[in-house]
């Protein structure tokens, strides 16, 4: 048995492994197949000020090793998860992460205040929903505006504080270092990549919401890259996901810089793969007799 | 666990008792026949899934390559052998990889799942109506009510007709209609089911197959007083009502609720539906 | 036998499909399995100022249902393209598209400038090369430098000028705005995607050059979206590639906007993608009695 | 076209002849076996890339669910019955599938691709070298020359010595070698090689392995003044010469060139390579 624990901004992880906002809910559907004290952490699905009914149906397709989805950020409101899901979630002994996602800098703030007298361990800022617009583009999309959003949310809370960043941009380091700068103690990528299919039938996209955010395997090259240029670029820890679907995956992000894993899609695939991945994690570090995950962290060697 | 089911390994870290209202396992494929071109019957062996199955509930099956699992309704539940039948229609990639498994394979089963059609103990006539693929769910419920139930197979033509023979086996009447009238009445489901409510005597319609189908039984039950239940389709991802993917819109008390196929449905009181 | 023949600038092809610059080479070992006339165009290798012998290998790794390449412009260099390649080429009764792939501007014009004394048909200005660097950033990644070069490349010709745009931006309309009031005559879109892989068991990025460009069925979802982007953002005729891989993948590209499609990765998985495309493409158009394939160019109907 | 093999359909779009060097096509595994623990054997039938092919050629096979083709040695050529045997290690996803592939499934095959072995047909006495994986394409030159060739056959430890039958059949002097010397003597390829070189009647050295025991090889061919051949391994894409993915330096005329291990190799004058 390799030792799992990790430590992220201060939190500690009983193992890396944590099912990513929006595909795992708030826990109640996956605690009938595990535990969820088995987790690393859970990062909840999204949560904006008011409820929101999300998109219409279709919010999703399949895609060569990936899919699409465009459920944009149902959710019951931050009341509703304040008193119906985050007390339960606090009693399952793993590290819960309120993932936040206003569509305007007061929403985000005021969401933040309210978490900030909860014993949630840490808030993961998402600035890069394809779905959240601020002026025609995302906060996670312009250095500007993700600096101004989070010294903003930075003030209204003492929690460790993630920021969650966007692949959809020419510099993904650009953003992380402005975020940094911005006083986040953590950021975690990627989220979704923008794609598109149609339905060459009615010639009308798959989705209603014609575009939608690309997961899965697919993803995950472009989610080592990054993980592995911001990791290099900002001195604090960094949560890599974007495609993770296996223990060696998780290893692969882990040695390109990442602290901890998110499991988003492969979660769909098999309904087993975080506690499924923790296992595998350990397997493979026991086989190469290495004690603690933490010593593979950030150990890629460039050429 | 039977012999061949393959439940999920016992993980390293796993303790602790969990109560599953659904499993995940990989289970072997007992049987496999195709009834008309396209659409396979498989009988699947997974005791404990069949165990706690209901009519109307679905399964969510992983096609090999495919990133997301397929629902596919339960279409008979035998809980004494432990096996459940499904019917599925090959549309794309995941049912055509469905389809080339064979009789003594593996399938990756997460069930089973959803709400099912509501049951009525005393009831002393229920009509159950399919439109095509929308037949195979059906019969779970002609199988339950037996000759309490009458049973209205629509299709588009001769060549799709399939489950006749176990329609009539249930002991439910069989009405059969084709679109095009190469087998049984020429009529769309609909007007047999207006003969039987005309009756007067039915306690409640049960509906699977095409949304405008759908629509019009809900419409004929509700000229009639009679209550409706409908198994809807919409795309899905996790099954089991986590990623709020299955989105649509009900109304609920007079209110506009967005509900979830998977955990909410697919079976929905016709009434909720938003047409 | 549906009319397969589009237009793209000007250009006749006799049907919309053509290899993409830097997997076919110039032609010569595809020539072994299928005539090169059969295609509606060609993609050369990108060519260089002076001959460029590439990265180090290895220069490819599997990904899923994708890949990486980091071959980094391997190329005789534009006199021996010249001397060598194109007087053959252009005897092969198809549409060839000079790919040209300088590191500085007067590289760009300088190669522009001896293409446009040839016969070729149209030039293809690669400013998105995660490879070509200049200050730091490739051309493509900001609209100034891309407005720049494409500006001097269209003085330095006359030829039908196509520029191909990197999908590793924030706004791929922006450039493609940028480069349509430069003067190009088409774009051509997705260069492939920045990624990484490592190979956990030596701690080593798999690729030589540690990071290379992504490509593949995976990349398809971004692909279309891009293109249906970038269509209605321009009056400029697109070109579309990233990830086609059937004949259904290539009209699902038209439909999104393209005018005709490039061909990648998919020919390392069959030799033949090129020609079995074009026949799927025949067949699926007779299948649903549509004439002409420029009928179904940009139909799809957003919701 | 033999029974069985599937060649590409005949696009519709596809007039004018072509004279093919190398071949795409489907093609049904005749045998399968395990030589050793995740070392297979495989005959193919394809008899027009069996007539094209040469020594130390390979072909490009694509195994189910991968995006590239991998490349693998030819082993043996039979002329005669339209057959090629190929020897392969499970490595990873790719070589995995391939195992998996069953007698009488058919894999998708391109080949015969890439520079093979200079047959010298004057020579009196060839050594070729093969360390571990290295050693099937050997067998197809030891069969060439028979009895004036010494085969000198690594592997690590006896559970992974394989075709060493084959060898001895082929007439060729086999010298079996183990690092640990658990069969045949306990030594590396480089010992009975140049027990071979001293002997002086050495026409040529042909090698195939890791690439330190190609060196090594190398080295003692040129320290004796024989002409010496190497098959080099690359990663891949198109296999054919067009994607340049292959890159390998060489040496050529005192220039440093960039080689493509696809079409200028897999096999290399040893001189030519840059260690
Ligand atoms: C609750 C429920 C029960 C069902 N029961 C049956 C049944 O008993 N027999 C049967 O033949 N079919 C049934 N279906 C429809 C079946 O799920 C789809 O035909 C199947 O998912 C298509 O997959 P594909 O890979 O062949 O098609 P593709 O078009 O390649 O699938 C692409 C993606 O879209 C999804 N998708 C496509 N069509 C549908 C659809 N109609 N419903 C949901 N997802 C879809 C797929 O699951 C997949 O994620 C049911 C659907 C639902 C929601
Ligand atoms: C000319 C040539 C001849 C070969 N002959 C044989 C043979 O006869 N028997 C045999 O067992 N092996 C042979 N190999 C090696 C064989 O190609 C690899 O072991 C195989 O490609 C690994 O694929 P994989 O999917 O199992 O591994 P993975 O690591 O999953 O493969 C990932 C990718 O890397 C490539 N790759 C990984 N290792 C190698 C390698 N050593 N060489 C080339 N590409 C590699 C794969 O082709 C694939 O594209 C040969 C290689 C070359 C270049
Ligand atoms: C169905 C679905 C819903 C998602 N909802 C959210 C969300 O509410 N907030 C968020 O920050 N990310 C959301 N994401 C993004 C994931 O958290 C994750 O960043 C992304 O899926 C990449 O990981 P993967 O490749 O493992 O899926 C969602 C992803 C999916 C698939
Ligand atoms: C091996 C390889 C080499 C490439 N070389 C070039 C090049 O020289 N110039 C260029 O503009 N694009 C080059 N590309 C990019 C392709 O032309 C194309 O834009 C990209 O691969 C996306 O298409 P695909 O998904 O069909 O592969 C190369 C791609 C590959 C796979
Ligand atoms: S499919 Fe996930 S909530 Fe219904
Ligand atoms: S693999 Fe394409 S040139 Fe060698």
């Amino acid at each position: 048995m390799a030792n799992l624990a990790v430590n992220v901004a201060g939190v500690s992880f009983k193992n890396p492994i944590i099912p990513a906002s929006g595909v795992f809910g708030y826990g109640r559907e996956y605690e009938k197949l595990f535990p969820l004290s088995e987790l690393g952490g859970i990062a909840t699905k999204g949560t904006t000020g008011q409820p929101r009914p999300g998109n219409p149906a279709p919010r999703i397709a399949e895609t060569p090793s990936g899919m699409l989805n465009s459920v944009g950020l149902q959710n019951p409101g931050i009341d509703a998860f304040l008193e119906r899901e985050l007390p339960n979630l606090l009693t399952k002994d793993t590290v819960i992460l309120a993932n936040i996602a206003g569509s305007t800098v007061e929403e985000c703030v005021s969401i933040a205040e309210k978490l900030d007298e909860t014993d949630v361990h840490m808030i993961e800022l998402n600035i890069s929903c394809p779905n959240v617009k601020k002026g025609g583009a995302a906060f996670g999309v312009h250095c500007e505006s993700a600096e101004m959003i989070t010294a903003a949310v930075r003030k209204a809370t003492k929690k460790p504080l993630i920021v969650k960043l966007s692949p959809n941009v020419t510099s993904i380091t650009d953003i992380a270092k402005a975020v940094e700068s911005a006083g986040a103690d953590s950021v975690s990528l990627i989220n979704t990549l923008l794609g598109m299919r149609i339905n060459i039938e009615n010639r009308r996209p798959i989705l209603r919401n014609n575009v939608g955010g690309m997961s899965g395997p697919a993803v995950f090259p472009i989610a080592v890259r990054m993980v592995w240029q911001v990791a290099q670029a900002v001195s604090i820890p960094v949560i890599g996901m974007g495609g993770v679907s296996s223990g060696t995956d998780a290893i692969e992000m882990m040695m390109a810089g990442a602290s901890a894993v998110q499991i988003g899609a492969a979660i769909f695939t098999d309904p087993y793969a975080p506690v499924r991945i923790i296992s595998e994690m350990n397997d493979w570090l026991d086989a190469h007799h290495i004690a603690s995950v933490q010593e593979i962290i950030g150990t890629v060697q460039p050429w | 666990m039977a012999d061949g089911e393959i439940s999920r390994p016992p993980f390293l870290l796993l303790k602790g008792e969990i109560v599953m209202a659904y499993e995940q396992m990989l289970v072997p494929v007992l049987e496999k026949q195709a009834l008309a071109k396209n659409i396979y019957r498989m009988v699947l062996q997974c005791r404990s899934i069949a165990q706690q199955a209901a009519c109307g509930q679905f399964v969510h099956l992983l096609p090999v390559g495919c990133t997301l699992r397929r629902p596919i309704s339960i279409c008979e539940i035998n809980k004494a052998a432990g096996t459940l039948t499904i019917v599925f229609e090959v549309k794309g990639t995941g049912t055509d990889a469905l389809a080339n498994v064979r009789a003594g394979e593996n399938v990756d089963i997460l069930g089973p799942l959803g709400h099912g059609f509501t049951i009525l103990p005393e009831a002393k006539h229920v009509v159950v109506v399919g439109g095509g693929i929308g037949n195979p769910p059906m019969l779970s419920l002609a199988q339950v009510y037996g000759e309490r139930a009458t049973a209205i197979c629509g299709f588009r033509s001769a060549n799709i007709v399939t489950l006749q023979d176990e329609f009539h086996a249930s002991g439910a009447e069989t009405i059969l209609c084709t679109d095009d009238g190469t087998a049984g009445r020429q009529d769309l489901v609909t007007e047999p089911l207006k003969e039987q409510l005309a009756k007067g005597d039915v306690d409640m319609v049960y509906a699977c197959g095409p949304r405008p189908m759908l629509k019009f039984v809900a419409a004929a039950a509700k000229e009639y007083g009679v209550r409706c239940e409908v198994s809807m389709e919409e795309r899905m991802g996790c099954g089991i009502g986590a990623c709020l993917v299955c989105a649509c819109q009900l109304e609920r008390e007079g209110k506009s609720v967005m509900g979830h196929v998977c955990k909410d449905g697919p079976v929905f009181p016709a009434e909720e539906v938003v047409w």
